[in-house]
C-alpha cells in the first residue's frame, strides 16, 4: 500500500475518465525493491562523497547536490521506457544520470574536470547528459529545460517513437514565463510531455510562499492536469509516473509536483541555513527520508532484513570509494579538446585561441 | 530567367522539406497565413500541420522546442517573423544550442536554422530594424550567414538545413522582393553554397569593398557610380557568412588593391566591420594597405521612423563612394 | 441597464466579498454620452483616413488601425485617473493615445514622420506617448509591455500616488512568459495592476483557438482576479473598470478580458480576410459596432436624436480633415533630430555617424 | 587601508539608497540571502522590504518591472544573479529602456542600473562565463561600465546610479574579495568618477596595453612581469568604460608609445578588442603605430569546465607578456 496522489488537479474542459487515479496499492518484488534502494544509496553517497571532495578543492565551481530527493528520478525512471523515454533536468542532475545508467565514476571523474568524464570534463557539474540513454542534462539556465523538454515530446511525437519526455524543474523555476509557454505549446499540440516539478520548498533562499503568488504547482498549468506526489516515497512516485506516462501517451501533457526537501544548502558556497533552521532539515531527515522510508517499507513487508539493509549499504560505499579512486587516477583532458566538439563536421573557419598567432 | 529572393527562400525550403522528411519549420504564422513575409508561401498546403507549424507568439517557448526537437534528431527551422524577436529566444540559441554539442564533451547536436528577417527595413522604427550579425557571429557553436542575393539565399539556405551545427540566417525584408538572375547551375536540387566562403560579386583593382546582405547592394550600387563618374574600379567582396568569416578572400583583394572599406547596416560599434579591421591588422595584408580601412556603418543610433531621418542613419551608396574616395585620397 | 459582467473568475483563496460584482445598471449622463460618442468617433475616423493615407504612401512600415475596438479605451479611462493612473499598451495604440489627451494631428504627424508628431516623427505608428499624461506607448515587442505595466504599478505603489497602471494586450500576446511572470509579481507584491487582455479574436492570422490552449483569458492569470467584459460596449468598459480599478488599488492585480473585434487586418499589410471570411467581419460590423452600440442606447434613452448623432459625425469630420491638413503641411524632422534625445543630459562620448569622418 | 570590490559595491549602494529615496534594488536573493555574492549584504536588514526586492526567478519579468518603475520616476538597481541570465531579459534592456528615450522624442527615461557579475568565474562552465561588454557596447541608447578595482567599483557605480540614462554595469565575480588601496578621497560620500572616462593605471613608455575588467589584472601582472625580466615598461589602461569608449586617452598613449596590445576576456570576434583596433586606424594614433595591434581575448570556444582547459581558454600574463614582446619585435 502507498498512499495516492496527495492532490489531483483535473481541468474542467478534461474528461473525467482520461486520467487516472494513480492506485494506492501497487505490487512490487523484492528485487525492484532492492533495485530502488541501491539506485537510492548510490545516489546519496555520491552526493555525500562530493561534499567532501568539494571541501578538499577537489570540485570547482557550482556543485548542486540531490541528497534528500532521490526518490523522485529513481520512481520516476522505473515506469519510464529509458529506449524511448527522454529526460532534461536542470543543474542539480547528478541522480538524473545515475538513473539513467551513469556511473559514479562519470560523476566524479567529471566533477574532477578529468577526460573520462561524462562530458569529457569539459560540462562539469551542471552539466551531465546521456544522448544515447536519451538523457538530455544538464541545464544550467533555470527554467530552460522546460522547452527543450517540450521539444524532446515534439520529436517523439513526430518521429512517432511511443515515448514521453520528463523535463524536471524546481519550485523556483516553475514562475519562470518559458515553463507557461511550454506548457501552452504542449497542451495544444498534445505533446507526450511530463513536466515534473521537484518541489523542495526553495529556490536558493527563497520559499515556495515568497516565490509563487500560488504555489500549488501541480495546477499551475491549469488547463492542463496535474498530479501532486510523495516525492519522498519512491513507490507513489514511481505509481504517479506510471498514470502520468499513460496520460501523456494518450492526451498530451501533465504536470507532477513532486514534494520534496533538499538536505544540502543550494550549491556547495550555500551552507543553507540563513533562510531555514537546522530543526526544520532536521525533521525532515528523521520524518520523511526517502531512503529510510524505503527501508521502513522494506522491513515491515519482510522484503529485507537489517543485515540486507546494511549489506547494500556496504556494497555501495565500495562501489563509490572505487569510482572515486579511478576518477582521482583519471587525467585531465589532452590540451587538443579545448577545441573539440565546439562544431560537428567540418568547421570552415579556424579557432582562434588567446593568442592569435 | 530572374528570381526573387523570397521565392528562392521558398524554393530551398520547398526541397529540403520533401528532401528530408526530418525537416520542419515552426513558428509564428509560418503555416495558414503562409509567413509573415510570404518565405513560407504554399508550404503548408503541401506538406501539411505536421510539417509546417504554427506557434502562438512566445518565441522562448518555441525555440526552446526546436532545440528538444534537434536534440531528438529533427532537423527544425525556426523562423522568427523578424530577427528582433530573437532577443526573446536568444538564451536557447545561445545557451541551449549553440554550447550544447561542447558542454556535454560531443554527445548532443542540435542542428537548427534559425532564420528570419534581420537589420533594418523600412519605417518601422527603432525596435524593428536591429541587425543581430555581430551579436550572433561572436558565439562560438554557432554559424551565422547573411545571404545577399537570390543565389546566396537558395544556396546558403540549402547549405544550412543539410548543416549538422546550429545556424543562424540572416534574411533582410527589403532585399526579398528583388530579383536576380538565375544561372543553370542554379535549380539542381542539390545546389548549395559552402558555408563560410564569401563572393567576389564585381571585380577591380582601385579599392576592396566587403560588405553584407543588403548593404553588398549599396556597395554595388556605389561601385557602379564610381566607376561611371570616376573611373574607379572597385572590388565588391559580398561576405555570405558571419562566422566563419572569409578573411582569405578579404586579405587577396586587398593585396590587389591596397585599399580596403567595409560596408554594413548594423550599429557601427562592436560590429562586423571593427573585426574585419582588427583580422587584416593581423593579417599578411595589413603592410599591404596604402590607406587606413575606412568603415561605413548605420548610425549608432536607435533607429528613426521619419524617412529622412532613416536614410540618415542608414548607409547610402554616396557614404560608400565617399570612403572610397578619402581612402584613395580624392575627397 | 447595461450588460454585467460576462463572467468573472474568483480564484478559490480569494475573499468573496473583495471583488465586486460590476453592477448591472450604471448612472451617465447626457456629457458623458457624447463624450463618449465624440472620442469613439474620433478615433474611427482617424484610423479611417490612416488608412487612407497609408494607401497614398503617406504612411511608412507597420501601421496598425484601432477600428472596432473603440470601446475598450475610451470605457476604461472614464473610469480612471489622468493624475495618477498609469496606461500602457502594444503597437496599436493609436486609440490609447487619443483618450489620453492625443490630437488627431498628433497622431497623423507622427504617422507621416513630421516634427509635430507625438514622438517628433521618429516613433511612427508603434510608438506613441504621453508621458505627462502618464501615457508610456507603444510597444512593438509583443507582451513585453506587460511587464513594464507592472513596474508602473509598482511606482505608484512605491511613491505611494493611490493610482494603478492599466496594461493593454492582445490574445496574441497573452500567451506571453513574461505576463504570466509579471502576474506571478504582481500578486506577490500586490502591484495596483491592471491586466487588460484585448481579445479582438486574431494575433495575426492565427484565432484565439489556434494560440490558445485556455482562450478564457479572463482566468488565466489563475490565482488572480478576472473579469470577462463586453468591450463592445463602453458602458460595460466603464463600469467593469471601475470594479476592477477599486479592486487593484485595495487588493492587487485583476485582469480584464475585453471581448472584441478588430475590423482591418493586422497591419496595413494584411488584408486580413486569409483567416477569417469577409462575413463573420461584416456581422461584428452590423450587429456588435461599439460606435452604432452606443448610438443605439443613445436614441434609447433619448439622450440624443438622430441629428445629434449626425451632427456629431460631421464635427469629427471637419476636425480630422483639419488636423490631417495640418500634419500634412507639418515639417520633417530637422536633420540633428537624427542624433537628439539618444540620452538624457550629457553623453560623454561622440555619436558615429554612416560615415565617422 | 584597504577594501574589497564587494564591499565598494555594497558601500556605494548603501550610500545611494541612503541619499535618494528613489533608487531600489530588486533581483534574485538581494534582499534575504543579502545577495548570491553577498553585494547587498545588509541592505535589506537596512532598507527593509520596500528597498530592496527579492524576485522569483523571473528575469524578463522583473527587469521590465524595474523599466516601468523607471518610468514612473523611480531610479531602479537591476541586479542580475549574473550577467549571463541577463539574456532572458535583454529584450528589455535593449527595447524596452535603451530604445526608450529617442522613441517617444525624448519623452520618456528610464534611469536603471543593470548589474551583476559578468564574464568568466572559475569553474563554471559554459553557460556561466560569458562576457556581455561588446554586446551592450553596441547598443545606442545604453552606457555600459566595467569596473576593475575597488576604486572604479565605488565610483562609477555611484555615477550610474546618478545618471539619468539606462546603465549596464558589469562586475566580475573573480575580482569581489580583492582588497585594493583606499584613498582619502575614496570615503567622500559624494565621490563619483566620471563615466566615459578610462584610467592610465600604470604609466609606461614603450607599449600600452589597453584592458577592462579582471583583464586589467592580467595585464599589470603581464607588465611586471616585463619590467622584472626584460626591462621593458609597460602603460596599462583600465577602460572603465566600454560605451562610450573613451578612444582619446588610448590615442594619447599610443602616440607616446607607438605600440598597443589590447587584453579582453571577452569571446574575440567583433569584441571589445576589434573596436579599439577598427577606432585606433581611424585615428590620428595610426601613424604612430610601429607595429600591428595584438589582440589578447578569450579563446573562441564556450568556456570549458576543466581546469586545464579553462586556463587555456582565459587570457593569462604570460599571453600578454608574449604579445607586448611580438608588438617590440623581440619574439
Ligand atoms: C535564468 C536563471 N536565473 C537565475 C539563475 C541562478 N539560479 C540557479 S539555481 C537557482 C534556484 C532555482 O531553484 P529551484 O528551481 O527551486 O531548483 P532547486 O535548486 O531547488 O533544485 C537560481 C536562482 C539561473 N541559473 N538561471
Ligand atoms: C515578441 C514579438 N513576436 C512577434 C511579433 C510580431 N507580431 C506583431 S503583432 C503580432 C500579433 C499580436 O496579436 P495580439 O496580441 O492578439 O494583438 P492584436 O494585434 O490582435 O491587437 C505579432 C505576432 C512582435 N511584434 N513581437
Ligand atoms: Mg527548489
Ligand atoms: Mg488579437
Amino acid at each position: 500500500t502507498v498512499p495516492s496522489a496527495i492532490a489531483i488537479h483535473r481541468p474542467a474542459s478534461m474528461p473525467a475518465t482520461a486520467l487516472a487515479e494513480p492506485s494506492t496499492t501497487v505490487t512490487t518484488s523484492r528485487d525492484e525493491l532492492f533495485t530502488f534502494l541501491r539506485t537510492m544509496s548510490l545516489i546519496r553517497r555520491v552526493e555525500i562523497v562530493s561534499d567532501q571532495q568539494y571541501k578538499a578543492r577537489m570540485i570547482r565551481g557550482f556543485c548542486h547536490l540531490y541528497s534528500g530527493e532521490e526518490a523522485i528520478c529513481t520512481g520516476m525512471e522505473a515506469a519510464l521506457d529509458q529506449s524511448r523515454d527522454a529526460m532534461i533536468t536542470a543543474y542539480r542532475d547528478h541522480g538524473n544520470h545515475i538513473v539513467r545508467g551513469g556511473s559514479a565514476e562519470e560523476v566524479f571523474a567529471e566533477l574532477f574536470g578529468r577526460a573520462t568524464g561524462m562530458s569529457k570534463g569539459k560540462g562539469g557539474s551542471m552539466h551531465f547528459y546521456n544522448a544515447k540513454k536519451l538523457f538530455f542534462g544538464g541545464n544550467g539556465i533555470v527554467g530552460a529545460q522546460c522547452p527543450v523538454g517540450a521539444g524532446l515530446a515534439f520529436g517523439a511525437q513526430r518521429l512517432g517513437t511511443g515515448g514521453v519526455s520528463v523535463s524536471c524543474y524546481g519550485d523556483g523555476a516553475a514562475n519562470q514565463g518559458q515553463i507557461f509557454e511550454a506548457m501552452n505549446m504542449a497542451a495544444l499540440w498534445k505533446l507526450p510531455a511530463i513536466f515534473v516539478c521537484e518541489n523542495n520548498q526553495y529556490g536558493m533562499g527563497t520559499s515556495t510562499r515568497r516565490g509563487s503568488a500560488d504555489d500549488n504547482y501541480y495546477s499551475r498549468g491549469h488547463y492542463i492536469p496535474g498530479i501532486k506526489v510523495d516525492g519522498m516515497n519512491v513507490l507513489a512516485v514511481k505509481e504517479a509516473t506510471r498514470v502520468a506516462r499513460e496520460y501523456a501517451v494518450n492526451h498530451g501533457p501533465i504536470v507532477m509536483e513532486m514534494s520534496t526537501y533538499r538536505y544540502s544548502g543550494h550549491s556547495m558556497s550555500d551552507p543553507g541555513v540563513s533562510y531555514r533552521t537546522r530543526d526544520e532539515v532536521q525533521k525532515v531527515r528523521e520524518e520523511r527520508d526517502p531512503i529510510e522510508r524505503l527501508k521502513g517499507i522494506m522491513l515491515e513487508a519482510k522484503a529485507a532484513t537489517e543485515a540486507d539493509l546494511e549489506a547494500v549499504e556496504k556494497e555501495i560505499k565500495i562501489q563509490v570509494d572505487e569510482a572515486l579512486a579511478k576518477a582521482l587516477a583519471a587525467p585531465e583532458p589532452e590540451p587538443s579538446q579545448l577545441t573539440a566538439d565546439i562544431y560537428v563536421g567540418k568547421y570552415e573557419g579556424t579557432i582562434r585561441m588567446v593568442e592569435k598567432s | 530567367a530572374t528570381i526573387t529572393v523570397r521565392d528562392a527562400l521558398n524554393q530551398a525550403l520547398d526541397e529540403e522539406l520533401s528532401r528530408d522528411p526530418r525537416v520542419f519549420v515552426m513558428g509564428e504564422e509560418v503555416a495558414r497565413y503562409n509567413g509573415a513575409y510570404k518565405i513560407t508561401k504554399g508550404l503548408h498546403d503541401k506538406y501539411g500541420d505536421s510539417r509546417i507549424i504554427d506557434t502562438p507568439i512566445t518565441e522562448a517557448g518555441f525555440a526552446g522546442i526546436t532545440v528538444g526537437a534537434a536534440l531528438m534528431g529533427m532537423r527544425p527551422v525556426c523562423e522568427f517573423m523578424t530577427f528582433n524577436f530573437s532577443m526573446q529566444a536568444i538564451d536557447h540559441i545561445v545557451n541551449s544550442a549553440a554550447k550544447a554539442r561542447y558542454m556535454s564533451g560531443g554527445q548532443l547536436g542540435a542542428p537548427i536554422v534559425f532564420r528570419g528577417p534581420n537589420g533594418s527595413a523600412a519605417g518601422v522604427g527603432a525596435q524593428h530594424s536591429q541587425c543581430f550579425a555581430a551579436w550572433y557571429g561572436s558565439v562560438p557553436g554557432l554559424k551565422v550567414l547573411s545571404p545577399f542575393n537570390a543565389l546566396d539565399a537558395r544556396g546558403l539556405l540549402k547549405a544550412a538545413i543539410r548543416d549538422d551545427n546550429p545556424v543562424v540566417f540572416l534574411e533582410n525584408e527589403l532585399m526579398y522582393g528583388t530579383a536576380f538572375a538565375r544561372t543553370p547551375e542554379f535549380d539542381d536540387v542539390d545546389f548549395t553554397l559552402p558555408i563560410g566562403k564569401a563572393n567576389v560579386e564585381r571585380e577591380g583593382s582601385h579599392v576592396t569593398v566587403v560588405a553584407h546582405s543588403r548593404a553588398v547592394h549599396t556597395a554595388l550600387e556605389a561601385a557602379k557610380l564610381l566607376a561611371e563618374k570616376d573611373g574607379i574600379s572597385v572590388e565588391v567582396i559580398n561576405l555570405r557568412s558571419i562566422r566563419p568569416l572569409d578573411i582569405p578572400t578579404v586579405i587577396a583583394s586587398v593585396k590587389k588593391t591596397n585599399r580596403l572599406v567595409t560596408v554594413e547596416e548594423g550599429w557601427p560599434l562592436f560590429g562586423v566591420g571593427a573585426e574585419i579591421v582588427a583580422q587584416i591588422m593581423e593579417s599578411p595584408a595589413f603592410d599591404f594597405l596604402d590607406a587606413p580601412i575606412e568603415r561605413i556603418t548605420g548610425a549608432d543610433i536607435p533607429m528613426p521612423y521619419a524617412k529622412n531621418l532613416e536614410a540618415m542613419a542608414v548607409p547610402q551608396p554616396q557614404n560608400v563612394v565617399n570612403a572610397v574616395k578619402r581612402t584613395l585620397g580624392k575627397l
